[in-house]
C-alpha cells in the first residue's frame, strides 16, 4: 500500500525557511507513524532528524503532532489515519531540526518541583517502609508518566507564558506530594504556589487531550491546588 | 573540516543511564565529581520498559530465602553463571530492594503496606519445588518506576548530565582507562571527558536482529568500544529468544498472557505445545516455548504459512482479558490492530535480552583477560556486563536486579577507587584522533551519492542474523553468518551517508552505531560456531545436548582486525554441582 | 527564563476568584430578575428607586458590586498577566485597573447611596 | 490552536464572555448612575436603551452573562469536585441548564417588548 506523508522540515545550518517535504512511501498495514519515518529516513532522505527509541510507548521518545494531535508516533497505526499524513514536531518547543525539539527547559521545570522523595525521618534499616495499598493509590496516573512532553506542548498556559511549569512538571510534583511517604509538600509551596505555578493553569484540558498515555495531568494540578489552598488559608 | 574538540574534567564518568548507570552514578554523586552521558535523555533509557519486575528474596507473600533465589538462578543459567557472582546478587538483592522503596520506587503493596511480590517463571521455593512469589512490582511498569525514581534521586545529587551525547572511543594509557570521547548529538562537536574512573552501563544489544524486543537504541555501543581498545568480551553465543513478540514488531507479549492461561495454535488450529512439553504446555520455560514456536513456523504451520502462530486468549473471556491482561490486550490492539478478545494474535519468537558482555569481576572492574588481570579505572555494569549471573539464558526479573546491584556496587568500588587517586593522570596528546578521523571521515561522505547506504547494510545484518542464528542454530547457517559478517564489515567502509552537518545529525549516528553492531555481531556468530552442545539459550541442532564435559566454560573473545580470537576460561562452582536441567 | 519569582503567586486571586463567583450566582439571578424587567418603557423609575431606597436591597447592590467589580478586574488582571510579559508594563497596567476599580466603585457606591424613594 | 474540543472551547468562551461582561459592567455602571439624576434623565436614557437594537443588545449580554456564570460553575466543580474526570460531560450538562436559563430570562425580562408575555405589563 502507498501513503503520503508531508513532514516538517527545518535545518538551522541550511538556513532555509522551515518548509514541508512530501513523501510517498510504500508501507505494510500494521506500520505505525514511526515505521513510516523510519521507512523515509532509511530509504528515502537519511537527513530526516527525530527521536525514537522503545518503539512501544514507553521511552517518550518519539511525540510528534501527527494530523494536528499530538501522538506518541511508535504507537499510532497508519491505519488509523486518513489520507496525507501530515507529521511536525511537537509545538511550542523550539525546533532544534525537523521532527526534534529543544526538551531542556522542559526537563528543568521538572528539576524545579524537586521530583524526590523528602521524608526527613531516616528509613527503617533493613525494611521497607509501609504504605498500605489505599495509600499507594493515590499516585496512581502520575507515575506513569513517560515524559513525553506531549501535554505541555499543547497547553495554551504555556504556550502564552514559557515560563509556566506546565502539566507534566505539576503532574510530577503531584506523584511526590500525594506520596502518602513524603513530607516535601512545605519545599516546594515556593514553586508550585509562585508566578510560574498551580495557579497558571486555566483548567483548558487540552493536556489531557494530548497525552498518549490517557493520563489526567489537570486532575492532578487541581489536586495540588487543594492542597496549597488549605495549606495558605 | 577540522571539528572542535571540547574538555571535560570529572571524578567518575558512567556512560548509561538506564537502571545500572544511574545507581553507579547515584552513590558517586555527593561524594565525588560525577557526570553520567547518555545518548537518550536518561529517562528515556531501556530500562524503563521492564514489565514484570525485579526479583528478591524478601518473603513478604510467602517464606523466602537467598539460597533458594540462588538455585533458582544458578539452574536457570544452566549452570554456566560464576556461582559468586550469583550468591552475592542474591543476598544483595534484599537490601538493594529496601533501598530502592527508601529511595522512593512506588512498588505496590500489600494489605500489611509491604512491597507485593508475584510469581515469575523460573523462581521456585524450597529448592526448585514449589512455586514463589518472589518479584517484586509496580504494576506493569517496574522497570520504569525504578528507571525515574534513580534519575529523579540523581538529579537531586547533581549529578552532572550530558544527555544526548553519544560515546565514541575509550581513552586509554598504559593499560589504564583516562576517560572517553563523545560526540555531542544536538549541536555536534567532540568533547573529551577526562576522569578518574570510566563506567560503562550501556544496555542490552539485540538489535542485531530483525525481530527484536530491544530499544532502537540497543546497539552494543560499549561493547564495541571495549573491543576497539583490544580487550575481551564473554559468553556473546548466549541470546535470550522471548517466545512472544508482536509480530512484525518483536515487542514483549506478555508472559502474562500465557500465565492466564491464554493457548498458543498453529496454522491448523492445534494447541501444538503438547508435543513439546506435555506437562507444562504453554508453561513451560521461554526457552523451550521459543524453540517449539519456531518448529511450528520452520515446519510450514505458521499461520497462512508465515513467520508466526497464534497467541489465543478468547477463551478466557471479555472480563478477565479487560481485567487481568488490559496491557496485553491494547498491545495487539495498536500494532495489529486485532482485539484478543474476539481474535487470535500472530506472535514471534523475539531477540529479547543478551546474557553475555563485557567481562567483569565481583567489583565490576574490566577484566583484561581470561585470568583475572583488569583494566584500572574501567568499569561495566547491567545488561551490557557480565558477571556471570545469567550465564547460559537469564531468569526474568533477574536483570533489572542484576543493573541495581551490580550497579550500586560499581558506584561504591569506584568511589574506593577514585578517593585513593587524588589527581588526574594526564591525557595522551592524540586522545580524540581516532574518534575525530572516524566521524570526519564519515561527514566527508556525505553527499556522495556512490556509497552504501547504512540502512541497507545493517538490514541485511538484522534479516541474517535472525535466518541463521536465532532460536535454532546449526554450524552451516553460523558460518554462513560469519561470512555474511565479515562481509558486511568490508562493506561498511563504504557507507556513506546523507547528512553532512553537525546538528542533530541522526544519520551520521546510524551509521556509527552500525560499524558497532556489525563488530559485536561478527563475535556473536563466531563464538557460536565455536560452541558444540546445547546450553541455555544457545540450542545446536546439530550438537544435542549439554555438554559438561568439554563447555562448562566461559568464552572469552578479542576482536582482532578481520579475525576473532577465543579464549576460555573455568565456571565458578561453589554451591550447586551441574545436574540436568528439568522443570 | 525570567520570572522564576517565587512567594505570591496567586493563591488568593485566585481562590478569591472563584469564591466571589460563586457567591455572584445568587446575587447576579436576583438583579438580573428584578432590574432588568423591561416593559415598553424600562424599568420604571419609581418602581426601581422604591426598590433601591430599601436599605437591604442598597446592601445587595452594593456587594453585587463590589464582588463583580472584584471579580471582573481580577479576571481581567489575570488575563493581563498570561499575555503581556514585560514587567513595567504590566505595573502600569495592573494600577491603571486598580484605579479604574476605585473609580467605578465609588461612582456606583454613590449612585446606590443617592437613590431615594420618590416623595 | 491545539484542537477543537469542549475543554479549550470552554476556556476561550469563559474568557471572552468575561471580557465582555467586565466591559458591560463598567458601562452598566454608568447608566444607573443617571438614576441618580431624577425621572427625567432617567427616562431619556431608558427610552434609548428601550430601542430594539438595545434590547437585542441586552438579550446577548444575558446569554453572555449566563454562559460564563455556568461555565464558571463547572469550573468550581473541576476544581472542588470531581470534576476533572468529567469535565466534558460537565460541560454539556452545565450549558443545557444555561439554555434553560436563558430562554427563562428572555421569558421573564424581554417578554413584554417581544410580544411574548404579559406579564410584566402587568406588574406595572
Ligand atoms: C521489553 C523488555 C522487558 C523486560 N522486562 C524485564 C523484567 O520484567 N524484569 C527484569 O529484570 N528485566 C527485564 N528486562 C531486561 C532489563 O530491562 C534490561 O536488561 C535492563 O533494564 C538493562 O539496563 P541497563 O541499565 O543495563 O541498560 P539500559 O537501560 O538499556 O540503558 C542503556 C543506557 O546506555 C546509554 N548508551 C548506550 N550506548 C551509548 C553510547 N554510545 N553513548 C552514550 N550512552 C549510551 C543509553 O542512552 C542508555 O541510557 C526486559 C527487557 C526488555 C527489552
Ligand atoms: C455569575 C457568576 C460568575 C461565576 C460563577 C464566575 C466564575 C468565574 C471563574 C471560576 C473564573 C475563573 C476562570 C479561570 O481562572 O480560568 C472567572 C473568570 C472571569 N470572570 Fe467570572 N464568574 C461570574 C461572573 C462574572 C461577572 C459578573 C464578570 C464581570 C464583571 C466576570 C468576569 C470574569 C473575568 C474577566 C474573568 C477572567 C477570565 C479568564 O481568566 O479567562 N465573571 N469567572
Ligand atoms: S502526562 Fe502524558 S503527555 Fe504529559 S509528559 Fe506525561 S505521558 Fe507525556
Ligand atoms: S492544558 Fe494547560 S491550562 Fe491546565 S488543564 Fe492542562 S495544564
Ligand atoms: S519510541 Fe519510545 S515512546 Fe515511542
Amino acid at each position: 500500500m502507498e501513503r503520503t506523508l508531508r513532514v516538517f522540515r527545518f535545518n538551522p545550518e541550511t538556513g532555509q525557511e522551515p518548509h514541508y517535504d512530501t513523501f510517498t512511501i510504500e508501507v505494510e498495514d500494521s506500520w505505525t507513524v514511526l515505521d513510516a519515518l523510519n521507512e523515509i529516513k532509511w530509504h528515502h532522505d537519511g537527513s530526516l532528524s527525530y527521536r525514537r527509541s522503545c518503539r512501544h510507548g514507553i521511552c517518550g521518545s518519539c511525540a510528534m503532532m501527527v494530523n494536528g494531535k499530538n501522538e506518541a508516533t511508535c504507537e499510532k497505526p497508519l491505519s488509523a489515519l486518513k489520507g496525507t499524513i501530515t507529521v511536525e514536531p511537537l509545538k511550542s518547543f523550539p525546533v532544534i531540526k525537523d521532527l526534534m525539539v529543544d526538551q531542556e527547559d522542559f526537563f528543568e521545570k521538572l528539576r524545579l518541583v524537586k521530583p524526590w522523595l523528602i521524608n526527613h525521618k531516616a528509613p527503617p534499616t533493613d525494611k521497607e517502609r509501609l504504605q498500605s495499598p489505599e495509600d499507594r493509590k493515590i499516585i496512581d496516573g502520575t507515575w506513569e508518566c513517560i515524559l513525553c512532553g506531549a501535554c505541555t506542548s499543547s497547553c495554551p498556559a504555556f504556550w502564552d507564558n514559557q515560563g509556566f511549569l506546565g502539566p507534566a512538571a505539576l503532574l510530577k510534583a503531584f506523584r511526590y506530594v500525594g506520596d502518602t511517604r513524603d513530607e516535601g509538600l512545605d519545599e516546594r509551596v515556593g514553586i508550585l504556589d509562585s508566578k510560574i505555578g498551580v495557579w497558571r493553569c486555566h483548567t483548558i484540558f487540552n493536556c489531557v487531550e494530548a497525552c498518549p498515555k490517557s493520563l489526567n495531568p489537570t486532575a492532578a494540578i487541581v489536586k495540588l491546588r487543594r492542597r496549597l489552598i488549605q495549606e495558605k488559608l | 573540516m577540522k571539528l572542535d574538540v571540547t574538555y571535560h574534567k570529572h571524578d567518575v564518568v558512567v556512560v548509561g543511564a538506564g537502571i545500572a548507570g544511574l545507581y553507579a552514578a547515584l552513590k558517586t554523586s555527593g561524594e565525588v565529581d560525577t557526570a553520567v552521558i547518555s545518548k537518550v535523555y536518561p529517562t528515556r533509557s531501556h530500562s524503563g520498559a521492564a514489565q514484570g519486575g525485579c526479583a528478591a528474596s524478601l518473603g513478604n507473600m510467602m517464606e523466602d530465602h537467598w539460597e533458594w533465589h540462588m538455585y533458582d538462578t544458578v539452574r536457570g543459567s544452566d549452570y554456566l553463571g560464576d556461582q559468586d557472582a550469583q550468591a552475592l546478587l542474591v543476598r544483595d538483592a534484599v537490601q538493594v530492594m529496601y533501598e530502592m522503596e527508601h529511595l522512593g520506587v512506588p512498588f505496590d503493596r500489600t494489605e500489611e503496606g509491604r512491597i507485593a511480590q508475584r510469581p515469575f517463571g523460573g523462581h521456585f521455593g524450597n529448592f526448585g519445588k514449589s512455586p514463589m512469589k518472589r518479584s517484586c512490582y509496580a504494576a506493569d511498569r517496574t522497570g520504569h518506576a525504578q528507571l525515574h525514581a534513580l534519575y529523579e534521586q540523581c538529579v537531586k545529587n547533581e549529578v552532572r548530565f550530558y544527555n544526548e551525547f553519544y560515546s565514541l572511543l575509550l581513552i586509554m594509557k598504559g593499560g589504564t582507562c583516562l576517560g572517553l570521547v563523545a560526540w555531542d548529538i544536538i549541536r555536534g562537536g567532540l568533547h573529551v571527558f577526562h576522569a578518574k574512573a570510566v563506567h560503562l552501563a550501556t544496555g542490552g544489544y539485540a538489535r542485531c536482529w530483525k525481530i527484536t524486543s530491544n530499544a532502537m537504541a540497543n546497539t552494543g555501543d560499549g561493547l564495541a568500544l571495549v573491543m576497539r581498545q583490544g580487550l575481551p568480551l564473554e559468553d556473546m553465543e548466549f541470546v535470550q529468544f522471548h517466545p512472544t513478540g508482536v509480530w512484525k514488531h518483536g515487542m514483549l507479549v506478555s508472559e502474562a498472557a500465557r500465565g492466564e492461561g491464554g493457548y498458543l495454535t498453529n496454522d491448523k488450529g492445534e494447541r501444538f505445545m503438547k508435543e513439546y512439553a506435555k506437562e507444562k504446555m504453554e508453561l513451560a520455560p521461554r526457552d523451550v516455548v521459543s524453540r517449539a514456536v519456531q518448529t511450528e513456523i520452520n515446519e510450514g504451520r505458521g499461520i497462512g504459512g508465515q513467520d508466526c502462530v497464534h497467541i489465543d486468549l478468547r477463551h478466557l473471556g471479555k472480563e478477565k482479558i479487560l481485567t487481568r491482561l488490559p496491557q496485553v490486550r491494547e498491545l495487539a490492539l495498536k500494532f495489529l490492530g486485532r482485539d484478543m478478545i474476539t481474535d487470535p494474535v500472530p506472535i514471534q519468537p523475539t531477540a529479547h535480552y543478551s546474557m553475555g558482555g563485557i567481562p567483569v569481576n565481583l567489583d565490576t572492574l574490566v577484566l583484561g583477560d581470561s585470568q583475572k588481570g583488569t583494566v584500572p579505572g574501567l568499569y561495566a555494569s547491567g545488561e551490557c556486563a557480565c558477571v556471570s549471573v545469567h550465564g547460559a539464558n537469564r531468569l526474568g526479573t533477574n536483570s533489572t536486579l542484576e543493573c541495581a546491584v551490580f550497579g550500586r556496587l560499581g558506584g561504591l568500588k569506584m568511589l574506593d577507587y577514585v578517593r585513593q587517586h587524588s589527581g588526574h593522570e594526564d591525557l595522551p596528546a592524540d586522545a580524540a584522533e581516532m574518534a575525530r578521523e572516524e566521524i570526519e571521515h564519515l561527514l566527508s561522505t556525505a553527499g556522495t551519492k556512490s556509497g552504501v547506504r547504512s540502512a541497507d547494510l545493517r538490514t541485511r545484518l538484522q534479516e541474517t542474523m535472525s535466518e541463521n542464528m536465532a532460536v535454532y542454530r546449526n554450524q552451516g547457517d553460523l558460518e554462513k553468518q560469519v561470512k555474511i559478517c565479515q562481509e558486511l564489515r568490508e562493506q561498511c567502509r563504504q557507507v556513506a551517508i546523507d547528512d553532512g552537518g553537525l546538528c542533530a545529525n541522526t544519520d551520521l549516528i546510524e551509521a556509527v552505531e552500525l560499524g558497532h553492531m556489525l563488530d559485536y555481531s561478527y563475535v556473536i556468530a563466531r563464538c557460536a560456531l565455536e560452541r558444540t552442545e546445547c546450553r541455555g539459550a544457545h540450542w545446536r541442532t546439530d550438537h544435542p545436548g549439554r555438554n559438561d564435559k568439554e563447555w562448562l566454560k566461559h568464552t572469552m573473545a578479542w576482536l582482532e582486525g578481520d579475525h576473532v580470537r577465543l579464549e576460555y576460561k573455568p565456571v565458578v562452582i561453589t554451591r550447586f554441582q551441574p545436574e540436568e536441567r528439568k522443570y | 527564563m525570567k520570572e522564576r519569582g517565587i512567594g505570591s503567586g496567586g493563591a488568593l486571586a485566585w481562590f478569591l476568584q472563584r469564591l466571589t463567583g460563586i457567591v455572584l450566582v445568587p446575587i447576579l439571578l436576583v438583579h438580573l430578575l428584578t432590574m432588568h424587567r423591561y416593559h415598553e418603557h424600562g424599568l420604571a423609575w419609581d418602581q426601581v428607586t422604591r426598590l433601591m431606597s430599601n436599605p437591604y436591597w442598597k446592601v445587595l447592590e452594593i456587594s453585587f458590586l463590589v464582588l463583580a467589580l472584584y471579580h471582573g478586574l481580577n479576571g481581567i488582571y489575570a488575563i493581563i498577566q498570561d499575555y503581556v510579559k514585560v514587567a513595567w508594563v504590566r505595573l502600569a497596567i495592573f494600577s491603571l485597573v486598580i484605579l479604574a476599580g476605585l473609580v467605578l466603585l465609588v461612582f456606583g457606591i454613590v449612585t446606590v447611596l443617592s437613590i431615594k424613594a420618590p416623595a | 490552536m491545539y484542537r477543537w474540543h469542549a475543554g479549550y472551547v470552554a476556556w476561550l468562551l469563559n474568557r471572552i464572555t468575561g471580557i465582555l461582561i467586565t466591559f458591560y459592567l463598567v458601562m452598566h455602571i454608568w447608566v444607573i448612575h443617571h438614576l441618580a439624576h431624577g425621572p427625567e434623565k432617567y427616562r431619556m436614557v431608558m427610552d434609548f436603551l428601550g430601542s430594539p437594537i438595545f434590547v437585542f443588545f441586552e438579550i446577548c449580554i444575558i446569554g453572555v452573562v449566563l454562559y460564563h456564570m455556568m461555565n464558571g460553575i463547572r469550573i468550581v466543580l473541576v476544581d472542588f469536585g470531581n470534576g476533572a474526570w468529567t469535565h466534558k460531560t460537565l460541560f454539556w450538562v452545565v450549558m443545557a441548564i444555561g439554555v434553560v436559563l436563558f430562554v427563562l430570562c428572555i421569558w421573564e425580562l424581554a417578554g413584554a417588548l417581544l410580544g411574548l408575555s404579559h406579564a410584566v405589563a402587568a406588574t406595572h
